[in-house]
């Protein structure tokens, strides 16, 4: 895909960034079971171990830098599923990427009809 | 042969399913959405379908990256719905079946298809949320369902013209069968949204409708956009056009197509929601 | 560009795991099946390949029906053997490579063949057996491997057109890549034999002689056949043919082929078991 | 694959068959753990309940017919694991189903080699 020139502000999730991120995506899709949310949130540093996150992955975890998890490797569906963990919700998520607030980025969204 | 009664296409995002569950269709923000929904209902409630072929994306409940197929259709006489981790309530199993399943199987392997076959696989929102926006309080029990899905999570992902090519084949296969049944082909996801990088919230509201306009009669305009091209007009999530695709591609081969509705909200959670449907000459 | 060597099929049963295992490769039973090897072996000694992309048919070891890929490619750093449930002995870890992988990868989207893309995966005796007799005493942790799985365990199957189609795809998108890599194919499986029913123990040589013969110079012949006709012909699991069809599809475009060996032996467990070597022009 | 008629003494594994098929079939891929296999000899009719094997699979299974198990769906990829259990090598499940001895099954696969 890259090959194709780069949209700003879009990471695209292909073939080398899923190799790259495999250890993160595997981890957050591991949060579809309950007892797995359960254990993450007992200690993070053993469960990052448990599925072998690089030192960038854990650092953007640890620091809940979205954009950072997503130069990771990470792949949005399944970062999902650590969102939820955190009880956020996609427009929450949106605001952390874009540095608004969630209120503010749900204003960006209405202001997008408005066309 | 069996009959196809038409498509429909629709948002299915998770946001939708926790409204329902909370009961807040009528409340402002959600109003005008739901409201668009009975036109629809009351459709299927007089065509009486036995069969709803639906194309969806998998969002990570069944599918990892340690298997990921471009195309997979499940031939079971039940799919489960699970926990997906972020809180959307589970819903009763959907009712399979594997007759049919097992003839498209066989058309599209004849055709060079490269089919993922599921046996067993569990369903997520992407098929569960417009199931229950179809027959809302979980009423879906007595309809027959083939869930079909089709990578939208990682690139490569299946050019829109082979989604559509996909579709009609499958279209094809169902006209070929030897039962009587009543079928309907939904398409789930869309349209245009953006959930990741420092581009999330990009909605794209006229390249929306003109999918929607297009979509009706000329779906080739839409067929030749590269994925890349989908992503730059329609946000990272919006190849999740690609299902609405492989639906009207299975229309394809039905002649003229009656369009019986279409709307469009935005936003709707982070997306530009659209549902329409498109009725054959097979319906009532 | 990547460079294509050449091809090699050859058998796959565990029983030669075993007797390998059991050091029994001089045995009267073994001897002259063993013994159509070294010089496949010197030439890959010979040719330095850095990477060996292996179309095998998975035995239900990473593949169940719950979701049966048609094909499935591998793209992942490394691949683990594991307990088959009848005693075949694990071997270490196959060597595997994401670049090229990936590189294929969206050269078959592209050209829209609808593979199952597998960042981790288990590989079973029909990759493992091959590798194995190409390097004995597991001395194959040099060689990055490429699995490529081809649905041989349930109809419908692949068609023989499209494992040669398919293959031909992967060739091309070998010599598109843009690393110098030295590259060999491998199909493995086969040839006649069946497993299963009353007709269990069936093997056709003269079916098995003219596939080894065809599928130099003349492999249209042989992807003409459907695979009913190949269990017609070759029995249950005679359809492996299609790796060996897969294999050589991947050279179609290198231009002339010289077989440098062919053996056939019958029976090695319950099969007639071929051996043979195509190389390329960019073959030393 | 049944529209193209029938070949004598073979059971096409098609999509209805492995519909049949599918408890068989998922307890004997279970079979790839050395686990299930202790599980399945300490209680095979424990075992059969856990699957949700058809009476037509039990009694195959109890009377280790193969052609029973093939007529009831059963794959024969997953059934050798079966066979490897009760210590049975490709050559014995040949002599089962054909109804010779594994001498004479073996003798049979030499003899094909004389065309
Ligand atoms: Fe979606
Ligand atoms: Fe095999």
């Amino acid at each position: 895909m890259a090959s194709q020139g780069s949209i700003p502000g879009t990471i695209m999730l292909d073939g080398p960034m899923a190799t790259k991120g495999y250890p993160l995506n595997k981890m957050c899709y591991s949060f579809n079971n309950a007892s797995a949310r359960d254990e993450f949130r007992t200690d993070e540093e053993a469960y990052y171990e448990k599925f072998k996150l690089t030192e960038e992955q854990k650092q953007a975890m640890r620091q809940r830098d979205v954009i950072g998890m997503l130069e990771a490797g990470g792949s949005i569906y399944y970062l999902a599923k650590f969102a939820g963990i955190l009880g956020l919700n996609v427009q929450d998520v949106g605001g952390l990427q874009t540095g608004m607030t969630t209120d503010e980025f749900k204003a960006f969204l209405v202001k997008q009809g408005e066309v | 042969m069996a009959n196809l009664l038409g498509g429909i296409a629709t948002s299915h995002i998770p946001a939708i399913g926790v409204a329902m569950d909370k009961g807040l269709e009528e409340t402002p923000y959600w109003k005008d959405f739901f409201d668009a929904y009975p036109p629809v209902r009351d459709w299927l409630y007089t065509q009486e379908p036995d069969i709803a072929i639906i194309f969806y994306n998998d969002h990570g409940l069944e599918f990892f990256h340690d298997r990921k197929p471009t195309f997979a259709i499940g031939a079971s006489e039940l799919y489960e719905n699970a926990d997906e981790g972020w809180g959307i309530a589970e819903i009763p199993p959907v009712t399979g079946e594997t007759e049919l399943s097992w003839h498209i199987v066989n058309h599209l392997i004849e055709h060079d298809f490269d089919i993922t076959v599921c046996q067993e696989m569990k369903v997520d929102h992407g098929l569960t949320v417009p199931l229950t926006l179809m027959w809302p309080g979980h009423k879906y029990g007595h309809i027959k369902v083939i869930p079909v899905a089709i990578n939208c999570e990682r690139h490569p992902m299946p050019k829109p013209s082979r989604c559509y090519a996909f579709g009609k084949a499958i279209g094809d296969a169902v006209r070929s069968f030897s039962g009587d049944q009543k079928v309907v082909v939904m398409g789930t996801g869309g349209l245009s949204h953006q959930l990741d990088g420092q581009r999330a919230g990009y909605i794209n509201k006229p390249f929306d409708l003109y999918c929607m306009d297009k979509i009706v009669n000329e779906p080739e305009l839409l067929t030749q956009f590269t994925n890349y091209e989908l992503v730059e007009k329609a946000g990272a999530q919006g190849v999740e056009l690609n299902m609405w695709l492989a639906m009207r591609g299975a229309l394809e081969n039905e002649g003229s197509l009656k369009e019986l509705h279409r709307s469009y909200h935005l936003p709707i959670s982070n997306t530009g929601a659209g549902l329409q449907l498109l009725a054959t000459n097979n319906a009532r």
